[in-house]
Parts: C-alpha cells; structure tokens; sequence
C-alpha cells in the first residue's frame, strides 16, 4: 500500500524494444503493454493500417516518487526524436 | 488496342476489388478489414509468390538471361533513389527527399503480384527469378536513400542517430531481414530445395487461392488508399507530379535495359513494374527509424495512395504495350 | 417425410458446428474463435455468395420472375416491419417495437447461405439473383423502422436525435451503405461484369472453401447464441413466442408470394428464409445509432439466440417441406 | 513538466467519429486510442462477438486545467443519448 | 462530477472471470477490459503467443472513496496465487 | 537409410517453415505472425485432423486393433507422468515436477500432424482411430499430474486452491472441455456421424489447405521456440537433458506396446509421437490455474523449444528407422 509514481508512454511501436531497454535500465523491470494503439500527436496520425508499423503501444509502469525523472532522462532523446507521450501521476499501490 | 489492354485489365477482379475498397470510403461506407488480417493477406501473397518462383527455377533452371536480369535489378534497385534524390531535393529539404527516393527505389510486391495475374490472364510466361529480382530489388534502396541523407545533412545533425542506431551494419541488417523480405526469400528458398514433391503439396494452397486472396487484399489497399488521399491534398503539385511521372520515367528505363538484354515480354513487364512501382511497406518502416526527421505520411500516401493506383490501373497495360510495340 | 428433411438439415456439417458452439457454451468449454476471426469468416461469406450470384445471373439472364422476385422482395421488406411494430407495441414501448421490427423484416444472410447449402445438398437448384433479393432486403426495414419511432415518439423527445444524426439522409445512407451490404453487392456487380473468365479463377477460393468457411462461422454463432441466450431469460413469453412464431408467418407469406409468383421449389425456399429470417448484425448496429432508446441486447438475442437456431435447425426443412406439399 | 489534466473516456465504438471531431473542436488534437474495449456499465453489457458493433473504445487525452469543461459540455449529449465514461485526473506531462 | 477512486488492474487472462465475479460481488458491476495485454511482472514475462494463455487483461473501474479496500480484500487471495497488480488513483467523474 | 529419412524429414516444407521460424529470431529479422493468426491455423489444423480421422474411422471401422490402441493410448498418458514425477523430483521441488510430469504425459497435435504429414508423403497407411487417441491423451496427465501434486504437497499449503478451483470435478471438467480437445473431439464426432457425404464437401477446406496452413503454423513455432530458448539458459544440464531424452525413452516403450499390439508400421510412428510428444498448449493453461506455484516459462518452454524441436526434426525420422527395424 505505497503512494508510487504511475508511468504512462505512449510511443511509435517500432520503438517499443529500445523502451524497454532503457525501462529495465534504470530497473523498472514490471510493466504491462498495450498494443495497436492509435491516435494523433504532434507527429501526426498514427494508425495501423497496411503493416501496422505506424501505430503505438501503450506502456503503464510503476516507480517510487523521483525516480520517474531517472527514467525521463534515459528516454528523453528517444522521444524527442520520434516523438511519444510520457505522463506521471500518482496512484496507491496495494500490489504492484 | 491499348485502350483494349488496359479495360482488360481493370475488368480482373482482383483491379476491380481495389475500386471497391475507393468507393467504399468515398461514398462513406463502414466496410473495413480490420487488423491482422490485412497481414495474414500478405504473408499469404509473400509465401505464395515466393514458393512459386523457387519452384519455378527449379523448372527452367539458373540460364545467363537470369543471372542478367538480377544484376540488372540490383543496379536499378541502386540508381533510382539516386537521381530521384537529386530531382526531389529541387523542392523538398534533404530528409524528405532521401526518405521518398528510398521508396521509389525499392518495389511493390503487390504491383507486381497484379501484373503476374493480368500475364497469366493473357497467357503470357514469365520466368520465376523475377521474384528473385523482386527480392533483391526490396532493401538496396533504402541504404542508398540513408545515405544520400547523410552524405547531404551537416555533419552535427546526424551524430545523435548513428549512437542510437547503431550505424551502417545496423541499418544494412534491418534493410535485408525485414520480415517481407526475409517471408518472400525463405519461401523461395524452399519452394527451390523441396523441387516438384513441395510444390504438389502446397500448390492447393498457394496457388488456387492466390486470385481470392489477392481480391481482398486489393480491397483492403483500396479502403487504405481512399484514405491516404487526403494526407496529399497539402502537398503541392509537384509530389503529386513526381507520383505520376517517375514510375513512367523509372519503367520505361526498365524496358530499355528489358530489350538490351533480351528479356521475353512477359519478363519485360515484369521488370518494367518493378522499376515503376514505389515501396509503401518495407522502405517506410525503415525510414520511419533510421530517417525519423522526414514525414512518413508524405512517403507513404505518394507510394500508396497515387503510384500504386496509378500503376495498378493504367501503368500496367501502358508498359505492356510499349512493350508490346517495341519487341515486335 | 418431414422429419427425415430435418434430419438431413441437421446432420450437415455446418449445422452440426452450430451445436458444437452452444455446447461448448452449455459444459463451460473454453473454446472461443477470437475476433477478428468471425469478421474474416463474414467477409468470405459475404464475398463468395455475391460473387457467385453475379455470375449466375450472367449465366441465366434478367428474365421477368427476377424483375417480379426482385420488387416482391422489397415489398416484404417494407411490409414486415409495418405490421411486426403493431404486434410488438401491444407489450413493448415504441423504441424496442421500432428496433425488433426493423430487425425482423430485415435478412439473415448466414441463414440464406445455410438453405442454399442444404438446397445444394439436395441437389434442388435456385438462381443467382436470389442474392440480389438478399441485397436489397437488408436495408429497407431500417428505415421504415424508424419511420415508425418518429412517427409515435412525442415530437420534442426525438429533436435531439434529429440535430445529431443529420435527419433522414444520413439514416438512408447509413442504411445502404453498411460494410456488409456494400461488399455483397460489389461482389455481386464484380460477378457480373468480369463474367465466366473472371469465375474460373476465383471459384477455387470462392466455392470450394465455403463449406469448411461456413462450418467455422456457425460454430462461432452457436458460441455467440448460446451465450446471449441468457439475456432473453428476463424477457417474457410474448418475446420468446414473437421470435419463433414470427419467423414462420413471414416464411409463410413469403410461399404464399413465391406461388403467386411462380417461383420454382429452390426460389421460393429461399424467398420463404429471407422473409422469416431477422437481422443480428447491420440492422442492430443502425439501431443502436438511430434509437439508442432501445435495449440492443433484447433485439440482438431475440434474432441471434431464438429466431437464428430455430430457422436453422427446423425452420428451414419445414419451409421446405410445405413448399413441396404445396408446389405438388 | 506541466501538471495537466488527463482525460479519459470509454465511449460506444460507434461513436468513436462524433467523439473525435468534438475533441479536435475544442482543440485537443492529440490523443490516444485503444479499441476492442469490453465491459460492462449502465447500458448493459459491451461486447465484440459478432460484427464488433457493440465494442467500446477507450480514449487519452490531455489538457490544461480547467479545459476539461469545456470537452464535457460538448461530450456531454452524447454520453447521455449512447452512454460512456468521462473521467478526469491529474497527472504531470514530461512530453505529450 | 464526484470525485472517486479510479482502480486499475492487470491480471492473468485467465483469471478473468473469477475477478468479475468478485468485482460485482462487491457492487463494482461498471468497468472496461482491454485483453490482449502482455508485460513483465513479478511471476515472469507475459506473452500472447501460442494460445495466448499467458497474456493479461487489463481492468479499468471505478468506486467512491474507502470501497477500494473492500475490492482489495475480496481479490487479495487471487492476487497473491496468480500474481497481478492493484492501483488506485484519484479522479472526478464527470460521467461513469 | 536412417540420415535419407531425417533428411527426406527436413526436406519437407512445413519442417523447413520451422527452421525459417527459428532463422528469423536469430538474425533478429520482425517477421511475425501476429494473434489471433496462429490460432486460426490452430483452430483449423484441430478441424481439419479431426474431420478427416472421423471420416477414416467409418472408412475402416472399430476393430478389436482400434479398441486395444485406444486402451494403450490412455495407460500411457496415466503411466508417463507417474515416472516422469519421481525423475522429475530428484532435482526440482514438487510444483515443477508435477507439471513437468503432466506436460510430457500429454501430447503435442502438432508433432502428431508433423508424423502424419510425414507418413502420407511416404505413403505409409494409418488409422483414423489414432486422432481419437489423440484427443484420449491429451487430458488424463493434468489429472494426474494434479493429483501427483496433491499427494506430495504438506496438507496446510494446498488448501486455498482446493477452495478456490472447486476440487477434483472442477480440474476433471477443465481438463476434459478445453478448447483444443473439445474442437478436435467434436470434429471427429462430425466427421463420423456425416460420412461420405459431409466429407466431399469439406475436403476441399480440410484437406487441400493443410499442407499450406501447416507451413504457416510451424513456421509460427519457429518464432515462438526460438524466443523461449533464452528461458532455458538458466535451467540446468538436468533440464536439458530431461527434455531430449524424456521423449525418447516414452516412444520406444510406446514402440514395444505397438508391436505387442501388433500395430501397423503407420500406427505404430504415430503411437510413439504421442507417447514421446509433450504439451505447450492445453497442460500448461492448467497447470497455470491448478498448480500456479510452478513456473509457466520452465515447462512451456521445455516443451516447446526443446522438445517440439527435437522430435520434429530427428525424432520423428528416428522413430521411423526404429519401427521399420524392429517390424521386419
Ligand atoms: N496529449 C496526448 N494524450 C494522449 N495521447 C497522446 C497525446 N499526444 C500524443 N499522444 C499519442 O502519442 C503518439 C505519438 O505522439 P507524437 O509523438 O506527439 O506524434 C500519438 O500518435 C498519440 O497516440
Ligand atoms: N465506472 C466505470 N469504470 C470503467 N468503465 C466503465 C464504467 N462505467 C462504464 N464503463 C465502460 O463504458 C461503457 C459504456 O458505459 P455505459 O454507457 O454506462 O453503458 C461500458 O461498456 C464500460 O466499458
Ligand atoms: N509495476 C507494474 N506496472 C505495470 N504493470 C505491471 C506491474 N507489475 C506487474 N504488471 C503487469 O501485471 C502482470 C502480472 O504481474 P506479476 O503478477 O507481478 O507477474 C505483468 O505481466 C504485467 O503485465
Ligand atoms: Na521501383
Ligand atoms: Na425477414
Ligand atoms: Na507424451
């Protein structure tokens, strides 16, 4: 029952690999993935048509408060080249 | 005559199942084809062509004109993206530029697939080692396009990127192995190695499916090209230009170098489509990463939503008949 | 006589996959078909039978019985919903009256496709406009549908809705154009057009894989049916004895129509299917969007868990049976 | 690191057009989108047997506080007429 | 426009029914499910490959405040047998 | 003769297809086979192989051999996990050997498609029946291997499980009524009781696509067994071994219960597929509900990337040579 950080990315599905690379990384090895997302950003329209190598997933992960910034810093140069959303909030982990 | 050509064309189901999935978006219908049967649709064609043509060589065997035909392929597969990138950079900064001279360097399976099905229509032959050319013919360009890009961009720019990306061998690696490619080789490949035995057994399957399932897939490219369309409104005329005009440029190089080395019609058109035909799967997944400064719906929607059409529908009966004129 | 007619319903292939799925559904299997796999399935049916109409009714000309077939079944499609809403309003309030009656006089096109194989079985033949009449007996019960709601909602509460949905054009459009109605047709048309050349090369997708397709589809329906059985337990006697005595009053007519007319025994089984059987797919999903006022889990399950298995499993070989009673 | 609002909706897939043109109308033009959402809520149970024509959708969106009122007075004859959720929290954008 | 607990779980799909049947036990009988997840956790790797027996689902609902400790209860046992995660957060609901 | 047979094996296209699977993650290539596509070949190869041993079992009818093979087919799959616990137990803990036991007490239909893919080609002859020991197979061991787990376990620590999965009858249900078995067993049901005439018209889906829809499958395993190999680095030489030697140990005692039955050479392969074959499907979605204190990614990966392979590709062959020995 500990007050944590809710991670949520949103990122181009190509990039999922180097995500979660860098996710363990920095030892936020408990995370839950959803595919074929789609949506609009400031990239444009992402969709999964054709091949599908256009569309998101969706990342939700946990971390104790500050260590969100570590993370943030280990991804920042991905999505700032290929964009993706990266939103913290708080939450009550009764198991995580 | 040529009018003749073309109206046969367009009256194959398969042609005709593309404008299907056109109107269905344009008269705002709710048919789609939802995800991953797009994709079963084409691993299905990928398998299909692949095992064919394996099985194919097989039966003619490994002659010079084949060995011809694919040095030609590599090298067409290696200077299309390059001119195009000198014509494209007249108006659109470098990354653009390099990304949609990758595409127009590389091929379409499916325009290919269609004017293998308007050959067997008309009873016209065609070796196997064109999907070998088609192979080879699938990544060259986008190592060509990747580096025009970073020939032309200022050196500071790209630095990020190769850290990230781990360099040349990283990009030539995913160019070579992606998963069209590796699907269409490896059945080739097989349909080669397991001789008429393989072929027996998977021809029900590969082949006398081939025309349904090309229909649908065709139905689903239309649905996605009616789309795409309006990604291309902003572009100005001279993408739209460009869409039209290489394939034409880029296929009638294709028949030249077709004649000079004494290609048969039916591997001529095939040559001519390669040539013409843009990439809107392969070349865009790779650019996506390896050039994410360039706007993938800019690339993808000229491959997809103009050249594609525009070959499907006329390109096609157009080559055969310049084809058709000048080898007789 | 009779019996044996069921029995040899219910001992096709397809048939008995429907069983499977409900008991599957009943011993608490785990066995499931996940999406969108059903959609591949409907896709294929939807794509094979038009195609197959088309080109059958190229080999068989437009004579006057398609013309009358054609306008008679309109009309029922018109007329069934008309009388059906009188019925239902006697028990149910004015948006599940509208809703249950555009689904009944609405088509199930998996139970024509279930008679067409049983007539096939049987070696009794039909002719290929009969898809035509499928076609155009989708949608005309939407509309009138929601006539009827608009016509007996007090005028203030359906303003909103009005605003909303864009009036009367949209729903016309919305009606015609659904995904399902729209690839029956344009499969019908491509039949048509691309004519015996065009059959031959996708008969092996389009005929010799129905079978197999359409056991799939049943299976899945008898998961679906089985499951949504549940949601009719609330619902009372009038609803139950609507779903199952509804369809045999229309089936009738239809004969009584398909005599006046002329039709032959193949013909006028399928006339009869078409008129007593519901809609579970384009109907609901226009009435979800048109009277969102109406309980769709009541007018789905009504036609998929009630009316669906009875027309398969007894009603068809009882609309056949008195068919032949009376033709002879 | 702006604290925004995070704005989540589950609405009918139907609905989904309608839906997207209010968000862009009010100027949130970035969004997410999952589909194939089941469930279960006021107006019965939502499913993806059949033609998928009773499926939800789940949409993330953003905003600056106070926005999110704007979005709900737009949404809200829809959610009432087709039914839906419209839940807001708060949460810190590193990028979105 | 009550200001409520949002909960969030990720569970074995295989676990499905027996959560919802606690979930309604308790009076949560509103929530949506997004299948198909796949992750990390504790108990290893989650995939959908083969017959997807190993893949998560997510759950989304909502309760008021204090209710999320009757839930926890109630899922507890599972939770600790097959693994999954438990978060609550804070939000308003406009609708839901 | 022995190396021809693994060769002739290998040369197979659906073989191949695995290896081109297993290719693909080593060279890192993205091909993927994205769900619910693998559980369409799945759902169609359990059709599609129940169907057709339906249809052979009225073909051939219910010999005193059927009967004898059904009863050996049971006793195995109740004896194997009985041994493989108390092997298992000397180094791992009791959870693991337990479920374990029961994977390699189960079979893999895969591996039983593979052999009789292998069989046809040789045109070697085989009953029907042995789809039904099949589907016999596939349940007892979870029972048992649940059982072997309840006897070993300190009475307090098993407690809460039995509560919460309802004891014996609920695993004896989920057991007997997964997805898998229940699809296989109602397929050869229907295949049985539509004789001749449900088997034209399915053939053409059932038995012309399969060779195709196999490729596709295995070369989904390739994929899937190339990625779980990483899960076995960590086991040690005792896993490892158990996994190549397990099978082979199981199909030569089920070799010599085939030749004390007096099987033919057909029946007896495929009788040692089964015996020497091990679940990654329907045993480790139980054991993951009845036994979750084991770990899924040990014994799925077992099965599946050591296991499946090994008798795939030497196996297979190498039971052949056995029988063909051991028989003349
Ligand atoms: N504010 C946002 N809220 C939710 N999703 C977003 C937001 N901005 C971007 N996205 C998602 O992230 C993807 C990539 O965004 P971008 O890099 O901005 O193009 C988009 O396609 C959306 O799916
Ligand atoms: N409290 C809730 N929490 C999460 N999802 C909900 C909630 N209420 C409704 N939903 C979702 O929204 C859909 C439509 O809700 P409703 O309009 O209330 O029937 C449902 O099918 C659920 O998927
Ligand atoms: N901290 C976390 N954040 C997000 N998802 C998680 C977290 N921990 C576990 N999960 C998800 O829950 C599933 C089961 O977790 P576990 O029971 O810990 O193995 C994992 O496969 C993940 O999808
Ligand atoms: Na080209
Ligand atoms: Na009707
Ligand atoms: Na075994």
């Amino acid at each position: 029952m500990d007050t944590i950080k809710r991670i949520e990315l949103v990122i181009p599905a190509i990039e999922l690999k180097p995500v979660l690379r860098r996710l363990e990384k920095v030892g936020m090895d408990k995370y839950s993935i959803i595919r074929d997302v789609i949506g609009r950003g400031e990239f444009g329209e992402s969709t999964d048509d054709l091949d599908g190598q256009l569309s998101s997933v969706y990342i939700l992960t946990t971390c104790p408060a500050g260590e969100e910034e570590t993370l943030y810093l280990e991804l920042q140069p991905l999505l700032q080249k290929f964009g993706g959303v990266f939103l913290v909030s708080d939450a009550v982990c009764y198991r995580c | 005559m040529e009018f003749n050509l073309i109206l046969s064309n367009i009256l194959n189901p398969p042609v005709l199942f593309f404008f299907v999935g056109l109107l269905a978006v344009w008269v705002k219908s709710d048919l789609e084809i939802p995800q991953p049967l797009p994709k079963l649709f084409s691993l299905y064609l990928l398998f299909a062509i692949g095992f064919k043509g394996g099985h194919e060589i097989v039966e003619s065997g490994f002659t010079p004109e084949v060995g011809a035909t694919l040095v030609a392929a590599v090298l067409m597969a290696c200077v299309v993206p390059i001119y195009s990138f000198f014509i494209l950079k007249l108006k659109l900064d470098i990354y653009n530029a390099g990304a949609i001279a990758a595409t127009y360097g590389s091929i379409s399976a499916v325009t290919f697939i269609t004017a293998s099905a308007l050959l067997t229509n008309l009873e016209i032959s065609f070796g196997g080692h064109m999907v070998a050319a088609l192979a080879l013919m699938e990544s060259p360009a986008i190592v060509v396009g990747i580096f025009l890009v970073r020939m032309f961009v200022p050196q500071g720019e790209a630095s990020l990127e190769e850290s990230e990306k781990g360099g040349w061998s990283e990009v030539l690696r995913e160019a070579c192995l992606n998963g069209s490619v590796f699907l269409l080789v490896s059945s080739l490949v097989i349909g080669l190695v397991t001789g008429n035995s393989g072929w027996v057994k998977i021809k029900p399957f590969s082949d006398e499916l081939f025309y349904g399932v090309l229909c649908f897939f065709l139905l689903d490219m239309g649905l996605i090209a009616a789309r795409r369309i309006n990604d291309l409104k902003k572009a100005g005329a001279f993408v739209i230009g460009f869409s039209v005009a290489m394939p034409v440029l880029n296929a009638v190089i294709g028949i030249g170098l077709s004649r000079l080395l004494g290609l048969s019609v039916g591997n001529a058109l095939l040559f001519a489509v390669l040539c013409g035909s843009a990439s809107y799967i392969a070349v865009p997944a790779a650019m996506r990463m390896s050039v994410p400064e360039a706007n993938p719906s800019l690339y993808i929607s000229m491959a997809l939503a103009l050249t594609f059409p525009f070959n499907i529908i006329v390109g096609i009966p157009i080559y055969l008949q310049i084809i058709k004129l000048v080898w007789n």
